[in-house]
């Protein structure tokens, strides 16, 4: 997918302990909808959105995530989670709220391994610690110069987007991380 | 007494290999563990260096990072010099090769040591008072002299090869020194659930406790407490360890820099591994435990080779196994001396006398050197020292009987007390008092949640420190410990010396070769704040940024101006506490990871088929596409050539997009732009024009209206982030109650944009479900349909002036798509063209570009197009601002386009317009050249310009005045080619 | 005492015993005829001028802290004039002009030292604004020349010309004439020229209030050591700036933000003129004592704490690196804040007040040392001819109401 | 780098993810064609900039998207409250009730 990019990562990076792999191909919609409207939204659709910020809900086929007070992203895989677009559609009828498709504008990385904490610290101001950032927990932030947005889907587990033109950044990044762990 | 054969003055053999280093050219030998300085004191090589101004020659004064005089350039090859390095933390390695600096030809024949010997026409401020006449000299001679003289060590000639690193790290306890009050805060917060950080400049834990072998913990001796209580912090899961890396500075909210080294010791620092790491840390609380530094005592010849801190020989002695000397004669004014002369004492070193300056000592002490054979004067000082290289011998001076004797020594220890470390706690703003009980500033009120413990808090010993630690720390520790107590001292603002003080030369700041006298100068000129000495002085103003000489200058300064210590205060401290390697605050971010360069998914074809590109913003975009040899001119005419007469392919991707969509899009657009929104069509687009509250354009382009409640907005390349901003601003800020949310759609979608009279030839064949007559779909149309099959956006706009589409396709397609449209338009001759092309073919049709056609003093009606601008809406941003007195009076610069008399001159971007080219300088400018090309189309050069009252001025000949010659140019309509806009229809 | 040589060498010989004091510290008196807040390099100087060239010699310079510890001893000191407006290089270049000869006027080395200060170019954006500014200049008479990318490598041999991804040079601007000076010289020189024809200079004496008459005209100023009578108040208190004037009831355009600089540990001569990179938001020259003195951009959020963020300096060096990888080993010594009043517009403010009596010099955010010796002569002939100068006359705060900006930081804008 | 607690997300975060935006409570004109050139230059440029005491708007740009208010000491850089977008500016009380610095 991301020929186009130059990166066509997908291999290890540093034996087992930080590996750096590109997620296929997602659908991804962004949806806005006022945080009063959500119970209601929720019961008609049976999306089951998470109702705080930085709350996800995942299956293997669908994350939902909420990123903001009125903004959740939807990452679906296509081959397992077909009609959402549709579903989305027809709910405007009886909603007032906004999804858009940007299933190309991100790429989503999976960065694990019991260094991918201290990668992700290289440019990641947050703390990562299993207590202030759990299993499930997902945010926008920055990495050094790219905006990029984090889940933790285990321990040492993360999934993390960025918009397509900051993958070479980020995976720069990443190599120069691993170098690192190499070399010492 | 036995000796290492290579190292004269090596006590104890730690068991480390030897291992060789050459120092200004010389092979020496040295040890494992060893530092620079304490390899070379083991030859008996004092000479280190010279002073930054006198050029003095110098040796170690401390034995850490406080040294302000062992300064050298430590050398691994090319691009690998670091200057002004301190000998006394740069770690041996086999092979280190340092060289001393600030001297030529050598360190022993110094030409810059003349200043010395006129140092007296050289005091303090000098500089102000004297190179001003003959006042030409000042350029020629004066100024270029000086700056010859300028800098200690040599600058670095070639790019440094090396890596560096960075991270950001957290922890709930952050604990600064690994001396006795750290390494018992850390064993304390080890045993809670805390995450611990410990960090230590040194390369080995223990502070202090490496230079005193004497005392025991818990019956254990230090070495063994030490190896203990390392192995249980590694063993502890909560807690981090960092060896060789110093805390630098201390800012807001608990975050701390620290630097970490970790190849400088290496004898095998390989380029690409990262030299030294920057660690960001957040913090819930700080420790800090940086001990202190011991205060030289300032007189007479206190400079000489051989002299330096107590302390700093107790060092060298216990944990280097070095003497600094074998006749050591000490002179203090505080009880902690004592112990290092017994220290050396007991390992052999003959130490002939004590010089005390206080009248009285504990009988202990008396005893105990009493015991050892060492003579102690009372209420005396040294007055002078000898030798040239090194101290040869002291002058003792008694001044109750006013007499001298000298006496022989190969080193002279000094100590005038310490000087708790509160450069951290003084970066986070936390405040500072003055302790009378131990002559120096300790600790006040904390800023953040922090605290200081041990010798920085001015509680000194060994037992107090270890109890400190553990408390601060949460724990309830109890040692046991047996330790020379560390007594006290009196501080002597001035000590005794026959000698006038004009006849001195009493450092107090060493490097930078500041005295006494220069303090009294500076006081007697009037620079009575301390923050004024400093700077007169330069005190505290060298590498070591006054670690050894602040507290003594404030003092003596006190003196001076007849205020207390408490009234005269102490000069800022500033990070970082020692020097920093720009490379490491840089950390990973150099080269390619300098800055994001985002390209867009059809750059790559770009490239492959031989793009010259240009940055714009942070984007990579392609700028023209030569063929062959071509250069810009040509390819730019061809380019431009075959899109007016065929077709022409661009990669418009990197325009900016922004989804807006909700009930109240309408509303929020006739907000945002100056253009009226709210009747135009689904499918249909329209030009936005965006001002700033202050009426000055900010941005535009073309905007469809996808649905009753969609719109597909799009922004100038560089302006998308700050458009972003702007609406979310006002969405959030002022019209929170509109039903509309903002999604950056920027990368969703891939742009190809096909311009010349077979663009809609070249797209018919491969579009599904757009009638793409031209009545179905006209000119500022949007549909939504599919192109090979892929879903897409097709607009039909044009920026060139002929027909054109813009073929948006989700990202992952562009290139794909861009290679197809490509393929199928070699029957039409299809040209890729690139952003100057663009720029040409738009200026023919006198469309701005936003920020170089305006440069943000540019109102609407100053640009001609108040076209935009809806009279009707009730409000827009910005438009109250059009109403502003200056921005609806005459007089105005206002854009307009230019011909020049010659067609084949084409103007100078930037270029300044005067209506009389024959006035003097400073001349009257009216306006100037924003956009100049040559228009293969028109076959002459084209010029747009905002000139004052340009749209009266039309017809009119203006001027150019460039350096030798002055182009006239009659003003005109901008757009310059096919004014109806027929051609949008050709096709 | 007269400097020079001789008198050096005279003193050399008296162990330096017998200095005058420079500036002495006063006591206030119970009225002056001016009195300019702020003892920075711009205070001190309007107040050598109101007596030096006007006469007015009945002057007071009131300084919370001690004289020149402000922006004036906070900056980098570079000394420029190619500004892009014609109001805006006439100012600077007025300033310039004085900069040039100070040292002998005031008998005090200021070292001014023309070392040239080179603009650097790093895409097309800033070739065309280079040039726009390069050709305005020299219509007015201001010294500013293009050097192509070769020309700039020739210039300064260490400059990295490499065609690089991130910021590679293209070119650059360069003013001859424009350099560096010796900050604290600047105000040490204009307050022992000043004291030693009468000014007054009183330092840790904070102002705390502008007294006003029942008509509006000041009629002193309230300080830490009692009322101080004068019916001409001048407030040229950069950062503070905006406090002050709101002791006169008048609110300000003006926002204070940290401005962060840093040195690097003295090397040998490397650097001969000064760099600037607008772009990437560093600039950089060496000091005669041989450190690198390196600018770096403002902190976003205003404060007057004079503390700055590290992640500011962290930009500021990994462009440094960048621009000049030679420099990647070199070490960061001392690193500071100062706080810098900026006004919409990024020009200054220079005139009258609505309150009669009270002037203002303001608003010179990240630019104001270039300007001292100008600043001061206007603000002095502004204060003594109750009337601003023709040069200054344009930075007056009504710009703000009718909408006549001297934008120069819009002329400069990257947008496309 | 200051850590800002962010009254959507209900956490403090690096200020490098967000931006700041300016003095806070500063109405934009209702009536603006009806007020002054001079009314509507105070509403575009002055500005309190207070030394001390400052309301102030951030947007957790990248974070969660909104912009807030917050009041922050300027001479100590301490913040002592931030609130969403839309509330009123805290009383002096109130302020005063949430300073923890002096």
């Amino acid at each position: 997918m991301l020929v186009d990019q130059g990166l066509e990562i997908g291999d290890t990076l540093s034996d087992g302990c930080l590996t750096v792999l590109l997620v296929s191909e997602r659908t991804r919609y962004s949806l806005r909808i006022k945080a009063e409207d959500l119970t209601a939204f929720n019961l008609e659709s049976g999306l089951g959105l998470p109702e705080r910020i930085g709350q996800s809900s995942l299956t293997e086929a669908r994350m939902q995530l909420c990123l903001g007070p009125d903004e959740w992203l939807i990452v679906t895989q296509p081959d397992l989670d077909k009609g959402l677009g549709a579903q989305l559609k027809r709910l405007s009828d009886s909603f007032i709220f906004s999804f858009t498709d940007i299933s190309h504008r991100n790429i989503a990385l999976t960065v694990q391994g019991s260094e991918a904490v201290a990668a992700i610290n290289i440019g990641c101001p947050l703390d990562l610690s299993p207590e202030h950032f759990p299993v499930g927990k997902v945010t926008r932030t920055v990495f050094e110069n790219a905006p990029i947005m984090l889940l933790r889907t285990g321990e040492d587990v993360f999934h993390l987007e960025c918009w397509r033109s900051y993958g070479p950044y980020v995976t720069g990044l990443f190599a120069r991380y691993a170098k690192d762990i190499e070399m010492s | 007494m036995t000796t290492d054969q290579p190292n004269p003055y090596r006590l104890s053999d730690s068991g480390t290999r030897q291992i060789s280093f050459t120092f200004d050219g010389k092979t020496y030998q040295g040890r494992e563990g060893d530092t620079l300085a304490s390899a070379l004191l083991a030859n008996g090589v004092h000479l280190m260096g010279r002073s930054f101004k006198y050029h003095r020659p110098r040796g170690v004064l401390g034995s850490g990072s406080e040294e302000p005089n062992a300064l050298v350039s430590f050398d691994r090859g090319a691009g690998r010099v670091t200057p002004n390095v301190r000998a006394t933390t740069l770690e041996l390695y086999d092979g280190l090769v340092a060289n001393s600096q600030n001297r030529w030809p050598s360190l022993k024949r110094d030409v810059g040591a003349f200043n010395n010997t006129f140092s007296m026409f050289f005091p303090a401020g000098f500089y102000n008072k004297t190179f001003m006449w003959p006042r030409s000299f000042w350029d020629k001679v004066y100024e270029p002299f000086i700056r010859s003289m300028a800098g200690l060590g040599l600058a670095p000639t070639k790019p440094d090869p090396d890596v560096y690193a960075s991270t950001y790290g957290h922890c709930d306890t952050l604990i600064v020194g690994a001396g006795p009050a750290g390494l018992a805060a850390a064993l304390a917060a080890s045993k809670t659930d805390n995450r611990v950080i410990l960090v230590d400049e040194n390369p080995a834990l223990g502070g202090s406790l490496l230079s005193s072998e004497k005392a025991s913990i818990d019956g254990a001796s230090i070495t063994d407490w030490l190896a203990q209580t390392e192995q249980a912090l590694r063993q502890a899961k909560n807690v981090t360890i960092l060896t060789r890396t110093t805390a630098i500075g201390y800012y807001h909210d608990n975050f701390i820099a620290l630097a970490e080294r970790l190849t400088d010791h290496l004898a095998d620092a390989e380029i690409g591994q990262s030299r030294e790491r920057l660690h960001r840390i957040r913090s819930d609380k700080v420790i800090l435990a940086q001990g202190a530094i011991e205060r030289p005592l300032v007189f007479h010849g206190n400079d000489l080779p051989g002299i330096m801190l107590a302390s700093a020989a107790q060092t060298f002695l216990n944990r280097y196994g070095t003497a600094v000397g074998y006749e050591v004669a000490v002179f203090t004014s505080h009880d902690s001396a004592y112990g290092a002369a017994f220290d050396l004492h007991d390992a052999g070193v003959h130490v002939p006398v004590i010089i005390e300056a206080r009248t009285d000592i504990d009988a202990d002490l008396r005893d105990s050197a009493a015991a050892r054979g060492i003579e102690i004067v009372l209420a005396a000082a040294v007055s002078n020292c000898f030798g040239k290289w090194r101290i040869n011998a002291l002058e003792l001076y008694t001044p109750i009987n006013g007499k001298t004797r000298r006496i022989k020594c190969d080193a002279l220890l000094m100590c005038g007390g310490w000087t708790p470390s509160l450069h951290l706690w003084s970066h986070s703003k936390s405040s500072i008092k003055w302790d009378d009980k131990i002559d120096a500033f300790v600790p006040g009120k904390a800023n953040e949640n922090a605290s200081c413990v041990g010798a920085c808090n001015g509680d000194f010993g060994l037992q107090t420190a270890l109890e400190a630690g553990g408390r601060v720390a949460g724990g309830e520790a109890t040692y046991t410990v047996s330790e020379v107590p560390f007594g006290r001292g009196e501080t002597f603002r001035s000590l005794p010396n026959y000698k006038d003080v004009s006849k001195q030369k009493a450092f107090v700041d060493f490097q930078n070769d500041a005295t006494e006298k220069d303090i009294s100068l500076a006081v007697r000129e009037g620079f009575s704040s301390i923050e004024h000495v400093k700077r007169y002085t330069t005190i505290g103003m060298a590498t070591d940024q006054g670690k050894t000489s602040n507290l003594n200058a404030m003092q003596i300064a006190s003196v001076a101006v007849k205020k207390s210590v408490q009234e005269v205060g102490l000069t800022t401290f500033r990070p970082p506490y020692t020097p920093t390697t720009f490379g490491a605050l840089a950390g990973y971010r150099s080269g390619d990871l300098f800055e994001v360069e985002r390209k867009t998914s059809i750059d790559s074809w770009a490239a492959e088929n031989d793009a010259v590109f240009e940055p714009v913003s942070i984007w990579r975009r392609a700028r023209y596409f030569p063929n062959g040899s071509e250069d810009m001119h040509a390819a730019v005419a061809r380019e431009c050539k075959a899109t007016r007469t065929s077709l022409g392919i661009f990669d418009a991707s990197t325009l900016g997009k922004i989804e807006i969509v909700g009930p109240d899009a309408a509303k929020f657009m006739n907000l945002m732009y100056t253009n009226p929104w709210a009747k135009l069509a689904v499918g249909r687009c329209r030009y936005g024009l965006m001002l700033r509250e202050d009426g000055y354009i900010y941005d535009d382009g073309v905007v469809g209206r996808m649905a009753e409640d969609r719109f597909h907005v799009t922004t100038t390349t560089g302006g998308a982030p700050r458009v972003f901003r702007h609406m979310e601003d006002y969405l959030q800020s002022e019209f929170p109650e509109l039903d509309v949310w903002l999604t950056s759609t920027t990368e969703q979608w891939a742009v190809i944009a096909l311009n010349g009279p077979n663009a809609r030839k070249l797209i018919a064949p491969f579009i599904d479900g757009i009638d793409l007559s031209p009545d179905a779909f006209p000119h500022m149309a949007v549909r939504e349909g599919k192109i090979f099959g892929i879903e897409t956006r097709l607009f039909r706009v044009s920026f060139s002036g002929e027909l054109g589409f813009e073929v948006n396709v989700p990202a992952h397609y562009g290139r794909a798509v861009w290679e197809a449209l490509f393929e199928a338009g070699a029957e039409y001759g299809i040209v890729p063209y690139g952003t100057e092309a663009m720029h040409v073919l738009r200026a023919e049709k006198g469309f701005i570009i936003v920020g170089q056609d305006t440069d943000g003093t540019v109102t609407p009606q100053d640009a001609g197009m108040s076209w935009a601008v809806s009279k009707k809406k009730k409000d827009f941003v910005g438009k109250r601002s059009l109403m502003r007195s200056d921005i609806v009076a005459n007089g105005r610069r206002q854009l307009v386009g230019l011909l020049t008399v010659d067609p084949n001159v084409v103007l100078e971007e930037g270029a300044q317009i005067v209506a009389d080219p024959d006035q003097p300088i400073p001349m009257d400018m009216i306006g100037h050249v924003t956009s100049s090309y040559w228009s293969e189309t028109l076959g002459r050069s084209i010029a747009m310009a905002v000139v004052k009252g340009g749209f009266d001025l039309e017809g009119k000949t203006i001027f150019v005045p460039m350096p030798g010659t002055t182009h006239s140019a009659k003003v005109c309509n901008p757009v310059f080619y096919d004014p109806d806009g027929e051609r949008l229809n050709v096709g | 005492m007269k400097f020079s040589a001789r008198s050096l060498f005279a003193n050399a010989l008296t162990g330096h015993k017998n200095w005058p004091e420079q500036f002495p510290d006063k006591e206030p008196e119970k009225q002056y005829d001016v009195i300019i807040v702020g003892a920075g390099g711009h205070g001190l100087g309007a107040a050598y001028y109101l007596a030096k060239k006007y006469g007015i010699r009945n002057v007071a310079v009131i300084e919370k802290g001690w004289l020149g510890g402000g922006n004036t001893g906070r900056n980098t000191t570079v000394i420029r004039s190619n500004y892009l407006y014609d109001e805006s290089a006439a100012i600077y270049d007025h300033s310039v002009d004085l900069w040039d000869g100070l040292s002998q006027e005031l008998n005090y080395n200021t070292m001014f030292s023309k070392r040239g200060v080179l603009m650097l170019a790093h895409n097309i954006h800033d070739v065309q604004s280079f040039q726009r500014h390069i050709h305005a200049n020299r219509l007015n008479g201001v010294d500013n020349q293009w050097l192509s990318r070769e020309d700039c490598k020739a210039f300064l041999p260490i400059l990295d010309i490499s065609e690089r991804p991130h910021y590679p040079v293209l070119g650059g601007a360069l003013q001859m004439r424009a350099g560096t000076a010796r900050h604290d010289s600047v105000a040490w020189g204009y307050a022992r020229a000043a004291s030693q024809i009468g000014v007054d200079i009183i330092q840790n004496c904070a102002v705390t209030g502008i007294r006003r008459s029942k008509d509006g005209a000041v009629t002193g100023v309230e300080t830490e050591k009692g009322f101080i009578k004068a019916n001409k108040i001048a407030v040229s208190a950069a950062g503070h700036s905006a406090v002050v004037m709101a002791m006169a009831g008048l609110r300000f355009p003006l926002e204070s933000y940290p401005l962060q600089a840093l040195v690097s540990e003295p090397v040998k001569p490397v650097m001969p003129c000064v760099v600037m990179s607008n772009a990437v938001h560093a600039y950089i020259s060496q000091s005669d004592k041989g450190e690198l003195v390196i600018g770096a951009g403002t902190d976003q959020y205003t404060s007057y704490s004079q503390r700055g963020a590290l992640h500011i300096l962290e930009h500021t060096l990994m462009s440094i690196c960048e621009l000049f990888p030679i420099f990647k080993r070199m070490r960061m010594l001392r690193s500071w804040a100062g706080i810098v009043d900026v006004t919409p517009d990024r020009s200054p403010i220079l005139g009258k007040t609505p309150i009669e009596g009270l002037y203002v010099n303001c608003g010179w955010g990240t630019g104001g040392f270039k300007a001292t010796p100008g600043a001061a002569d206007l603000l002095a002939y502004t204060i003594a001819h109750d009337e601003p100068h023709k040069i200054n006359a344009p930075f007056n705060l009504d710009r703000f109401t009718g909408g006549r900006l001297i934008d120069e930081a819009a002329a400069a804008a990257v947008a496309h | 780098m200051f850590l800002i607690h962010c009254p959507y997300c209900d956490e403090d975060r690096p200020e490098i993810e967000f931006s700041y935006a300016g003095e806070a409570h500063i109405a934009r004109p209702q009536n603006a064609d009806a007020i002054s050139d001079a009314e509507w230059s105070e509403y575009l440029f002055i500005r309190e900039n207070k030394r001390g005491i400052h309301c102030e708007r951030w947007w957790h740009t990248n974070g969660c998207n909104r912009f807030f208010n917050a009041v922050r000491n300027t001479v100590t850089d301490k913040f002592i409250m931030t609130y969403e977008m839309g509330e009123p500016r805290p009383t002096p009380e109130e302020i005063e009730a949430a300073r923890d610095d002096d």
